[in-house]
């Protein structure tokens, strides 16, 4: 499963993204402020934290829809973030995203021939409708859909879990280098959900994909992710690899964020909540220094003053916390 | 109350030989969303009216405007003159098909020029946002700050009674509506993830509205602008009731009402006539209006 | 423990909507007992019919809504279904009440959440406005809202997704019924808040000796919070069995299979999860035999022949002809 | 407070907006003024110097600025033809059209509501289509089809209401609503089935809410469920479409003016436009702009006194 991180260098680096959004008439809300990872070529990273933390802010961010308020994503050596108009339009071909309501995520009014054509269109790509054709089939039965039966229906005529495939078979046909999972199997049950997560597996070998898998479920998320980022109120709290983080989590609020997933194991008694229970606090004033202080049961005056950095605190592993959990 | 659509079952076969549960069920869902008798019963008076109005010269009906002096103000069922004369001789019938013709191009084309210049504004304040939205929305609302009669008033006063001009003047009072309806629905549209997931693989702004907002609201607007034509013709027939849409000789049905008036105690079916012609043509217009958008929207329709 | 008589006690229950294309068999005949004080959860991924049963229960169908006439819903002794609506009115929040999923759109926009507990004070307690308020405001206390008594005229639109719950919690609790049905009462929330949530459900329900009915969809919600659980599948109940028995003893291939889905959270075990081939059944128009067939590694021509029935040992009982 | 400041501002600029229009529009007339007032038979000097005495040959923009500025010093203009001020007669004839605006609006609402929430609560029912039909009936009918058929009845067969007239209030109370009675009814009988038709589609979408469920599984019964719970989210679209129906029909009920004899701002705007009078008509105008932003500004604020939530939002915005 762990796809071997070929090349050294980093494929995708974001470098203190930042995303404002303005409120009526100078209120703004910072949902995402300084994000930075970088994510090695065919590795997988898994965004996770509650909803409000801003991930899904980020992914589109990521993806330029719409550009980032500051900070800087580059891809391979481009920077995404620079590009403007038809550059931006042609570099998109590199990069895909996959949404969370498989339904919402097709034009109901098109067949699917259409929705998966149109990036071949978009990109200007001429051929023959025989060859079109092929092509397309090829791409549905890759993904696990009878191909001929598929291209003349439309949307409504399918299941959740096919509508997701046909929206990894859009997403896959360009053949993209990156690809975004923005809560891609959070509406799907948990049969189809495997299905899915096991469909994400194989193309990710196969295409040597990239990938940015966000998500709420820290499951699904130890499941796919080679290395995960925690985040809280727009900030990152983490950043490790996804065994590191799980065994051995170093912020405070990743522990409690482990402890409170229910197991499927009746033996096991339900953790008590490790948080100081309360209200996530508004992201329009969020508290000052560290933003997790105030759910935070290791919250000192140190956090209130001092806004916590990314720093190492083992190999491999980075926390944004005066007073990281180590040796848990 | 359980939302069916979150029951929705998924595709499968129907099966071959539906148990009498299933027939009922499927009759039942068919009549809800038929278009049922009244839709066929409006839609053939609607035929009768437009292919009468069309092919009147060749029904060999006497000239709306020949004034026959032998029978003045003939009472129904005269006998070249099955529904009677008016005070200066002319044949009701006649005059009631030939003011058909009036009421339907005002009827159609006036919808038409609203909606045609409505779906632009409101694409464009929808899609676009920002200050184009702005500026619509000032021009929509100063537009709908002046009364509609008295726009009507002034254009018709400026440029007298062609038809063509009652047609534009019209047309540009449904614009504001017409503009509203299609913006909301642009912005329900742009929110949803299949045109973020157009944006995604780099489609450009036009072809985002062509291909993946359009088609999805034209349906809401055409099933307005069925509710439109009817309204153009009740307001075609006010203008020319104060005399202000087309000039005397043409005939029209709101000018037939309104000549009629003064007569309304010894020869009411000078006015009742056209009324009743006209009333049953809107209210067609609107049933088969209203049936047509419960087939689109599935049922709970009813919109304004 | 079967001195006194169930509090609920459901007898083949049907219900089926009709559809464009046929009748659609939400709960496919559902029978099941519950005692007081005790907790059932009913599991099962969407289009089992788990909220359609809850609803058939209160007799909250939508009009279109056909019930088998051979069911019975009898709690405390009543059968709802054969009580007049007016009777039955008296009964919803009185005997039972409902808990129900999204706590952004369960409660009245336009009315304080005082008001929405005061109403059903008034309504079945016959309690003045002036008692009804201070009760409701002890109420929110009782379910850990902060500074109660500035709370109660704010409205719903003010308060976060788990403070909405805690008002539809004590909206649920006001009148002391003695069925509390929580239908995926922390899907919608997020996993810390859903923690204190269960914790929260399951304190009022043990101080006040009700039994619950807790529909979810989450394994790890039903291993933590059910004293017994009732797989659901295509509208029927597959095997039911108290909780330790179903997760370490499934009999039924559908309950491991959907245990064997479930990515683990701990422990490196990473690698292809076993997903359950083809996709989920058409109620419209079900397989012959037991549903979950077409899906099913064990299956046989009897299985597709006839659908087992729900038998089994004791309290485990399960529906298949070739039990794990 | 700066959301409502930012209404107003906007509110503003459409005043601005339509009265410039409507004088550029109608200085573009044909059939100038000064031949009203000249007759037909006056030399070309003297309507020379009657178009010079009135201003009329300066550049549009400078006419309109000037009759701005006075504007807002409160003076409406003369009429150019009888020299009467322009405000004492809108002043005049505001009472009886606004009486006449608000007796069809209260009927319109009495038989609406009720029709709303009755074919809302069992749609597709024999209620629902039997009050759609009668909607699409009255509808169909227009304003002044009804108003003859009315007087046909009424006052010709019948004879129990006068079919012309208006008595002032100072006349008593009976006699100023008697000649009222049937222009309001006809004014009534087209507005109520928009009204009923927008509560109609707002109340069956609200019933599908969970919170409607959720009142009925505490035990409500169905009239509760519909008035106190479903009636108010509702009800915010049918708030709208009542203040742009008032604002069109203080000038919208012309026709029936001219029908039933009453002397309200609608027939002083048509003599206004047949005799060319344009400080006349423009002040007509301008009143009309102006009821409709006030109109919009209630609507606005009814709208936070309604739904919570927009209250909140203002509180802050």
């Amino acid at each position: 499963m762990n796809a071997p991180a070929r090349t050294g260098e980093p494929f995708l680096t974001v470098d203190k993204l930042r995303v404002t959004y303005v409120l009526d008439r100078g209120r703004t809300i910072q949902a995402v402020s300084d994000l930075s990872f970088a994510l090695n070529q065919g590795e997988t990273l898994g965004l996770v934290g509650e909803s409000g933390c801003g991930k899904s802010s980020a992914a589109r961010a990521i993806m330029q829809l719409p550009r980032p308020s500051d900070g800087q994503v580059t891809l391979g050596n481009t920077d995404l973030t620079s590009l403007r108009g038809r550059a931006l339009q042609q570099a998109r071909r590199r990069f895909q995203i996959v949404f969370q309501d498989p339904i919402a995520a097709l034009n109901p009014r098109h067949t699917i021939r259409q929705i998966l054509a149109a990036p071949l269109e978009i990109a200007g790509i001429r051929e023959t409708c025989a060859d079109r054709d092929a092509r397309l089939i090829s791409m549905l039965e890759r993904v696990g859909l009878n191909g001929a039966q598929t291209l003349e229906r439309k949307p409504h005529e399918f299941s959740g879990g096919q509508c997701q495939r046909i929206s990894i078979a859009r997403a896959l046909i360009l053949n993209p280098e990156l690809l975004v999972c923005d809560e891609a199997v959070s509406a799907l049950d948990v049969s189809v959900q495997a299905q899915i997560l096991n469909l994400l597996q194989d193309i990710r070998c196969e295409f040597g994909l990239t990938m940015l898998f966000i998500s709420h479920d820290l499951a699904v998320v130890r499941h796919v992710s080679d290395r995960v980022v925690v985040m809280y109120l727009g900030t990152m709290c983490e950043l490790a690899d996804a065994d590191a983080i799980y065994d051995r989590p170093a912020h405070p609020y990743t522990r409690a964020l482990i402890s409170a997933v229910p197991r499927p194991d009746p033996d096991l008694e339900p953790n008590p909540v490790q948080m100081v229970p309360g209200e996530l606090p508004s992201p329009m004033n969020p508290p000052t220094g560290c933003r997790f202080r105030t759910r935070c049961p290791k919250a000192t005056e140190r956090c209130a003053a001092e806004v916590p950095t990314m720093r190492p605190v083992r190999q491999g592993q980075m926390v944004a916390c005066h007073h990281p959990l180590v040796g848990a | 109350m359980v939302d069916l659509a979150s029951l929705r079952p998924v595709e499968g076969r129907a099966s071959a030989a539906p148990s009498d549960r299933h027939a009922r069920a499927i009759a039942e869902h068919r009549r809800s969303r038929g278009l049922g008798v009244v839709f066929w019963l409006s839609a053939s008076w609607l035929t009768l009216v437009i292919v009468v109005a069309a092919f009147a010269p060749l029904l060999g009906l006497v000239a709306p405007d020949e004034s026959d002096w032998m029978a003045l103000k003939a009472p129904i069922g005269s006998e070249n003159h099955i529904l009677g004369t008016d005070p200066l001789g002319r044949d009701v019938l006649s005059r009631v098909i030939y003011g058909a013709r009036v009421s339907l191009t005002v009827g159609f084309t006036a919808p038409a020029i609203g909606v045609g210049i409505g779906l632009v504004l409101g694409l464009a304040a929808g899609y676009y946002r920002g200050w184009v939205d702005e500026i619509i929305g000032i021009a929509i609302d100063s537009w709908l700050a002046i009364p509609g009669l008295v726009i009507l008033l002034l254009f018709s006063v400026l440029y007298g009674g062609s038809l063509f001009m009652v047609c534009l003047s019209l047309g540009l009072l449904f614009i504001p509506s017409a503009a509203r309806i299609t913006r909301a629905a642009t912005l329900t549209c742009t929110g949803r993830e299949y045109v973020i997931a157009a944006r995604a693989l780099g489609a450009s702004d036009l072809r985002i509205i062509t291909r993946e907002v359009f088609p999805n609201i034209i349906w809401p607007l055409l099933a307005f602008v069925m509710i439109d034509i009817p309204i153009a013709i009740v307001v075609e027939g006010s203008l020319s009731f104060l005399g202000l849409s087309v000039q005397a000789p043409t005939p029209s049905w709101g000018g037939m009402i309104s000549e009629g008036r003064e007569y309304l105690e010894a020869s009411p079916h000078l006015s009742l006539v056209p009324t009743a012609v006209m009333f049953l043509t809107v209210l067609s217009f609107n049933l088969a209006g209203d049936a047509m958008r419960k087939r689109v929207s599935g049922g709970r329709s009813g919109a304004i | 423990m079967h001195d006194r008589p169930p509090v609920l006690e459901v007898l083949d229950l049907r219900t089926a909507f009709p559809t464009a294309r046929g009748m659609l068999q939400a709960v496919d005949g559902v029978s099941f007992r519950l005692e007081q004080g005790r907790t059932l959860a009913i599991v099962g991924e969407s289009g089992s019919g788990k909220s359609v049963l809850s609803r058939s229960i209160l007799g909250l169908l939508p009009r279109n809504a056909e019930t088998g006439p051979e069911g019975r819903v009898v709690l405390n002794g009543n059968d709802l279904t054969r009580l007049p609506e007016r009777s039955m009115r008296k009964l919803r929040g009185r005997q039972a009440a409902i808990v129900f999923q999204d706590p952004m759109t369960s409660l009245n926009p336009t009315m304080t959440i005082g008001s929405q507990i005061v109403e059903v004070l008034i309504f079945h307690m016959g309690m003045t406005k002036a008692t009804a308020r201070c009760r409701a405001i002890e109420l929110l206390a009782t379910v850990g809202m902060p500074q109660p008594a500035t709370r109660v005229d704010q409205y719903p639109h003010q308060l976060s997704g788990g403070m909405r719950q805690r008002v539809a919690i004590a909206i649920a609790i006001a009148c002391e019924p003695s069925l509390l049905i929580a239908d995926e009462p922390t899907t919608a929330l997020d996993v810390t808040v859903q923690a204190e949530i269960l914790d929260l459900l399951q304190r009022q329900v043990r101080e006040r000796q009700m039994s619950m009915i807790l529909i979810t969809h989450d394994m790890g919600i039903v291993a933590a919070r059910a004293d017994e659980v009732a797989v659901m599948y295509a509208g029927r109940i597959v095997e039911r069995a108290p909780v330790r028995d179903l997760f370490h003893q499934t009999r039924m291939p559908y309950t491991s299979a959907l245990l064997a889905s479930i990515p683990q959270i701990d422990g490196g075990r990473r690698g292809r999860l076993e997903a359950i081939g083809g996709r989920p059944p058409d109620l419209v128009d079900p397989p012959s035999g037991c549903s979950f067939r077409p899906r099913c590694r064990f299956a046989s021509d009897k299985c597709d022949m006839t659908a087992p029935p729900l038998a089994g040992t004791g309290q485990h009982h399960f529906a298949c002809w070739h039990p794990l | 407070m700066r959301y409502l400041l930012g209404r107003v501002q906007r509110l503003l600029i459409v005043l601005l907006v339509v009265t410039f229009s409507t004088f550029l529009l109608v200085s573009v007339l044909p059939g100038d003024v000064a031949y009203q007032i000249g007759g037909m038979d006056a030399s070309e000097a003297e309507i020379a110097e009657i178009r010079e005495e009135l201003g009329l040959n300066q550049p549009v923009v400078l006419r309109y600025l000037e009759w701005l500025t006075r504007l807002a010093q409160g003076d409406w203009g003369r009429s150019l033809l009888t020299g009467e001020s322009v405000w004492s007669m809108i002043i005049e004839r505001v009472p009886i059209s606004l009486e006449l605006m608000l007796l069809a609006q209260v009927m319109a609402l009495a038989i609406a509501v009720p029709a709303g929430i009755l074919s809302a609560w069992r749609p597709n029912g024999w209620a629902d289509r039997f009050i759609t039909s009668l909607g699409f009936a009255c509808v169909s009918m227009p304003g002044f089809m009804t108003a003859i058929l009315l007087i046909y009845f009424f006052s010709l067969h019948l004879g129990w209401l006068p079919a012309t007239g208006y008595e002032p209030l100072s006349a008593g109370l009976w006699a100023n609503l008697k000649p009222m009675i049937l222009p309001a009814l006809s004014l009534a009988l087209v507005e109520w089935t928009v009204l009923m038709r927008t509560l109609r589609a707002e109340m069956i979408t609200t019933l599908q809410e969970n919170y409607i469920s959720l009142a009925r599984a505490k035990g409500m019964s169905t009239t509760r469920v519909l008035l106190a719970h479903a009636l108010r989210p509702s009800s915010f679209s049918l708030v709208t479409i009542l203040g742009l129906q008032v604002a069109r029909l203080l000038g919208g009920a012309i026709i029936l003016e001219q029908i039933y004899g009453i002397p309200g701002i609608g027939r002083l705007l048509i003599h206004a436009v047949y005799t060319r009078d344009l400080i006349v008509i423009q002040g007509c105008v301008t009143f009309f702009a102006l009821t409709y932003v006030i109109v919009n500004f209630l609507v606005d604020l009814a709208y936070a006194w309604l739904d919570p939530r927009v209250r909140e939002a203002r509180a802050h915005g």
